[in-house]
């Protein structure tokens, strides 16, 4: 089944979806795309025939049941995984590898254990040669950023599950790469910090102009990170969709959050994972 | 556990740790007080202790006890030190990079096993009767364990830090030296206190490459006159030294890998 | 008859020419015993199996059976097995300019300190009115001496076969032995004191069975020594030429009671073996590998199981 | 990487790792044909080879080369894995418990530095000149490495599936063999590896306490008797046993902790 | 400060709280009870003076911050730590350790990475001594219920994250302790497998009578499963908040979740959390 043979599309997919709403992005040519990509896990197929594409400043959600492919696909972005279907391009060369153009936040953080708060959050910098004064003061920003001011000098066991899911965000945002790879990044906070670093994450891209994939289960936050929304129904039969999300500008407004298209798309999505 | 707890557990840790070796060295007096073991064979501690302050104060063939001790520790120490450096790098590079292992595999796998005693003759023709040898033997018997616990340690790296890493814009070094070396470290130091046991052990060995100083010498002249007390005493210091250079390993792993078993 | 059981160490690198025949041809099972042999790679190493009797009976040179009576081991020399003139040469390397005794000043000698290897370089040194301060002295092991004199590193050594014999074959001129310096050196039987005392029957059995080796030794030499040869995985010829150059002699139980060697009975302390035994215990003091001389040098030596079979032999 | 490039990284692993031996084995061959080592010191392989035959054909010292092989391997395997077995129970416990750790502390770790020849005389006393000797000095050194793996191996649990298994239920024996065997079993198949190649190292040294069989005699014995070509022969020949056993050992590593770095 | 002083209660605290739902478990005793519990870590107290009670058959459902210390409340009951002042009760007598009395589904998952994944599900099942069989049959019967069917057989690593999480799950499902303890046991669920298997909870409740301490950082999932939700504001100056949750059963009715109090009770709830 290619996707053009694709049955119930709610919406449009891939490369035909209509412009989004960051501006001057539809025009300039994809960051990130995927044709055709399919892969097995030694001999399974998890996924097959999976194409899309996202431009620069674009943030794409990707929502989908449990154990469908979203880490995979993440995988296959950052170069930890080679599709064995197909070919996935960043700034149009083949993706051979990992590298620091994109950053990811992982599903279980993978901190450095041997590093504190401040340690990991700099890595990046100090891989870049930055000096120690510089490291420090990018990681106590970081950390404040995230809501950890106070525990820079901590361990990554001395934390709470949520508190160590800030510190791979923090990371990642310290880098600032051109690529960010979210898995997940917010499953394990609660309300209040997970709308403020919502905010935060919309401010960082219209700010840097970075492109961002960003996976979760909830719809809510889909639809108000996401450009556009790719829900993944079962990629090992190649079915998925695309929606437009289509909120005012500036995004980060929290008013956005009652906004009526919001409120229509968050249903219709719901519906449709619940078949 | 509260700090009290704590701080009452460790005191009584201190304590059976202490009182275990005493509790022995009393059954060894009493079998030898009570006449149940030849003292030519198994010399009450007293008799050890006599030699000891023997060699303390007049040497051991004509050259002073801590002679002996130093020219040992200075060959172990230096053996140890180069054969760990080097062997936890190679074991490194072995467990990175699957060319290096193939060169490295049959050569050392084949000369880990090997007897100390069948490559004196090679080391003498190559190296001499001097330090080189004795230095050389202890440092290739490090380097070979080292090597392994290093290669065998970069297995426990995670995935997902390796990536996290990589994707961070570490370059390979960076990798290898922020990543790679950190999750290798339990492994590390674990080999190096079987290593730095087994350089104690093989100073011996190595001391048959020729010299008249170092407590292997010592304990195989003693050995060969049958002076049992001597070796008693020589083979009690080997094991002084090697408890406290464990008991330091062990402390500084436990420091040095703090995360471990942490979650 | 019943055998009698013994257990008898001997030493796997040393040249046993008479116990490998008289284990091989039955000669102790013929006189009634039942040997169990345990082998070792040197004399040292039997000290502490004869002090844990887990050995009747010990072949080993004469300097461990000095340092285990000295320790106190009940031990005492049965008799000497075999007295070796050349077997202990000092050799040296022809490239070092060492023509005789004297040039060996200034040199690098390969010795085993504290050994009879050390003894008989002392008296070297001695005779060319050299001390042990005029040349470098490299304490090594027999078996490391040949890699360590092709390698350059000793001039000289002064050692046993088989390891003189090997530099030699790399071009080492032999310029001393034990004759030459008027030293004797050996092999002798040592037994725990509980045996010598206790098992009067089994000692006479044993000492039977080695005469009659050494009487087939001397009618059919060729015979005798290839069981030996056999052991050590040698040609008769190659063996023979070892065995030549050791220069063996193996004294009789006759000559063993003469002053040459235990003495005569009552005058032990005025033996030959003795006063030389007695010299390797005052070099033993001065290198400080004994506490002190023993102070009864008489039970070192127990002539009674021989006495008691040549009484037996003549009735 | 797909299942081709997979193979093909294999045979080209196999390939590099039989060559590079194989190489030095040349340069060997080159030296010893050009005259640069005296061929007592370094004989040639071939040399070596036709002493193996030789041995293999007629034996070593009368006792055919299969006995003194089968001697060794029966004594080092004993050892081995009563060692083993002992060592990572006695291990696994002293991480366990604070109070066997002291008792034991001690006691091991003043013995594990011992030169295996300062304790052959004690062990002729205690338990003879025969197998029993040899044997437990092999088991004794097996036993302390695989006590200090396994214990460190502990650490290595991580908290959180030492709590989930206690409050599924799991008895203390049943933490121990379900979560805290499995969770060191990285380290005690390293010390598997590392304490293989010292049983090996000490079976000459086991082998000195008398006896006429064995690949430790055989090297002793010819090595006294200045037959380089024997001692070479009988070197490779427990150079190969390492080799053979610890490729099985890594395998069976590999195998049996197949989730290790697997995230 | 003391529970009593604290301000701003907008429901009742601790044991004064009107009967829960969960008809017949006002009378009996407590299964569960914190007395002035407080706990540092190192020395650093994260909390102080914590008091609550849960019933047998109840489900308190625990809502709070990152980081304030839900986990540790759970580790506490679990017997995995000690409190370092107050008392936790279970059953009337003091926790000293864990036991199977109490199981717990960890925020981590924390499965046994050599165990394939019906090993881990009959992990409480071999402790007892049940045969091979029942234990395959157990894994089975369990997998199926958390949407793991087919998977009996693969390794922990060889899983994505949610799945790993429901494994987590099915192990204490199988195991069937009388208390539960569940760490945020969903948040890496899609809402169609969340929603089934918070239904499956209360259906699990209501069959064996259990009672459950629950953590989560969604309201409507605190609201969906609670009888009471427990809202830890700042317990490191011993603030915290009981809210009734007054549902009408059966619960699992996915109806519920449009009931007006339902709705009413998550904007309390989201308005306090936000402040
Ligand atoms: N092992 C530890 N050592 C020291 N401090 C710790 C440890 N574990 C947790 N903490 C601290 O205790 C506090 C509470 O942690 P806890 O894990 O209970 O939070 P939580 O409410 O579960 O948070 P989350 O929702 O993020 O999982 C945090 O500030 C954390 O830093
Ligand atoms: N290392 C692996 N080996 C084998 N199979 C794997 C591996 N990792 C993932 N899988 C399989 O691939 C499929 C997709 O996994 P993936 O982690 O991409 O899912 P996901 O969409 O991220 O799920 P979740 O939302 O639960 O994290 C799953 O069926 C999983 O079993
Ligand atoms: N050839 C040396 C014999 S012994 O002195 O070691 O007994
Ligand atoms: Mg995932
Ligand atoms: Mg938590």
């Amino acid at each position: 089944m290619t996707a053009a043979a694709r049955p119930s599309k709610p919406a449009v997919v891939g490369e035909a979806a209509p412009p989004s709403p960051k501006a001057g992005a539809e025009r300039a040519p994809p960051v990130l795309k995927f044709e055709q990509v399919g892969f097995s896990y030694d001999g399974r197929a998890i996924m097959r025939d999976v194409s899309f594409s996202v431009g620069p400043g674009e943030i794409l959600a990707l929502l989908g049941p449990s154990g469908c492919g979203k880490t995979t696909i993440l995988n296959m972005v950052a170069g930890f995984l080679r599709p064995t279907e197909g070919v996935a391009v960043v700034d149009g060369r083949e993706i051979v590898g990992p590298g620091p153009d994109r950053g990811v936040v992982f599903q279980a953080a993978a901190l450095f254990d041997w590093m504190t708060v401040a340690e990991n959050i700099a890595f990046s910098l100090r891989c870049a040669g930055a000096g120690k004064a510089r490291r420090r003061e990018v990681a106590e920003e970081m950390a404040a950023l995230v809501g950890l001011s106070g525990f820079e000098d901590a361990f990554p066991y001395q934390l709470s599950g949520g508190m160590r899911q800030r510190v791979g965000l923090a990371r990642v945002l310290a880098a600032g790469p051109k690529v960010m790879l979210m898995d997940e990044p917010f499953s394990a906070l609660d309300v209040q910090t997970r709308e403020t670093l919502q905010e935060e994450v919309l401010r960082i891209r219209d700010r840097t102009g970075c492109t961002i994939l960003f996976v979760t289960h909830s719809i809510d936050e889909a639809a108000f990170l996401g450009d556009r929304i790719f829900l993944l129904n079962d990629l090992q039969s190649g079915a998925y969709d695309v929606y437009d999300v289509a909120l005012p500008a500036p995004r980060p407004n929290p008013e956005n959050r009652l906004h009526p298209s919001f409120l229509r798309l968050r249903e219709t999505i719901y519906r449709r994972m619940r078949h | 556990m509260t700090r009290s707890e704590a701080r009452r557990a460790r005191l009584r840790y201190v304590l059976v740790a202490t009182l275990s070796p005493l509790a022995i060295l009393a059954l060894w007096a009493l079998v030898a007080w009570r006449g149940l073991a030849s003292p030519i064979i198994l010399p009450p501690p007293s008799a050890i202790w006599t030699s000891f302050l023997d060699m303390a104060a007049n040497g051991y063939s004509g050259v002073p006890l801590w002679t002996h001790v130093a020219a040992s520790l200075a060959r172990v120490s230096v053996a140890y030190v180069a054969g760990a450096a080097l062997g936890v790098a190679l074991g490194l590079l072995r467990g990175r990079s699957a060319l290096i292992d193939a060169v490295l595999l049959a050569p050392s796998e084949l000369l880990r096993p090997i007897p100390p005693l069948g490559l004196i003759p090679l080391f003498i023709l190559w190296f001499g009767v001097g330090e080189t040898s004795k230095v050389l033997l202890i440092f290739l018997s490090v380097l070979l364990i080292m090597m392994v616990n290093a290669q065998a340690g970069v297995r426990a790296a995670s995935l997902d830090s390796l990536r996290a890493a990589q994707s961070m814009g570490a370059n390979r070094w960076q990798v290898f030296r922020f990543v790679v070396l950190p999750s290798a470290l339990p492994q590390i130091m674990t080999g190096l206190r079987v290593a730095m046991g087994t350089a104690l052990t093989i100073l011996v060995a190595s001391e048959l490459l020729g010299g008249d100083r170092g407590l292997g010498f010592l304990i195989l002249d003693a050995s060969s006159f049958f002076r049992t007390t001597y070796v008693f005493a020589g083979v009690a210091l080997i094991g002084l030294i090697g408890l406290a250079t464990d008991r330091g390993l062990a402390w500084a792993g436990r420091r040095i890998v703090h995360w471990e078993g942490r979650r | 008859q019943d055998l009698k059981p013994i257990r008898i160490g001997f030493q796997t690198g040393e040249i046993n020419v008479l116990l490998s025949y008289a284990l091989g041809s039955g000669l102790f099972k013929k006189e009634g015993l039942d040997v169990a042999t345990t082998p070792f790679p040197a004399g040292p190493a039997m000290l502490p199996a004869l002090a844990g009797s887990e050995i009747d009976l010990a072949w080993m040179g004469e300097f461990p059976s000095v340092t285990g009576y000295s320790n106190g081991l009940p031990i005492a020399i049965l008799f000497m097995e075999r007295i070796d003139a050349t077997n202990v040469r000092l050799v040296v390397n022809p490239k070092a300019g060492i023509q005789k005794l004297e040039d060996l000043k200034g040199k690098r000698l390969g010795v085993a300190i504290g050994s009879t290897s050390h003894f008989h370089t002392l008296r070297a040194l001695a005779k060319a009115g050299l001390t042990s301060a005029d040349v470098t002295l490299v304490n090594l092991t027999p078996a490391n001496m040949p890699p360590a004199y092709v390698a350059g590193q000793i001039d000289a050594a002064f050692v046993w076969e088989p390891n003189v014999g090997a530099m030699e074959r790399e071009g080492a001129k032999p310029i001393a032995n034990t004759r030459s310096l008027g030293m004797i050196t050996g092999g002798v039987w040592v037994g725990r004191r509980a045996v010598l005392d206790g098992e009067p029957e089994t000692m006479k059995r044993f000492l039977k069975a080695w005469d009659q080796a050494q009487k087939d030794y001397k009618a059919n030499p060729a015979e005798v020594r290839a069981y030996e040869a056999k052991r050590v995985g040698m040609t008769a010829e190659q063996f023979d030429k070892l065995v030549e150059g050791q220069s063996v002699a193996h004294p009789t139980f006759q000559q063993t009671l003469s002053a040459d060697f235990l003495g005569a009975p009552g005058h032990e302390l005025d033996s030959r073996l003795m006063k030389h035994l007695q010299g390797i215990g005052a070099f033993l003091l001065e290198q400080k590998r004994i506490q002190a001389e023993p102070k009864d040098w008489a039970g070192l030596f127990d002539t009674k199981p021989i006495q008691a079979y040549l009484a037996s032999a003549s009735q």
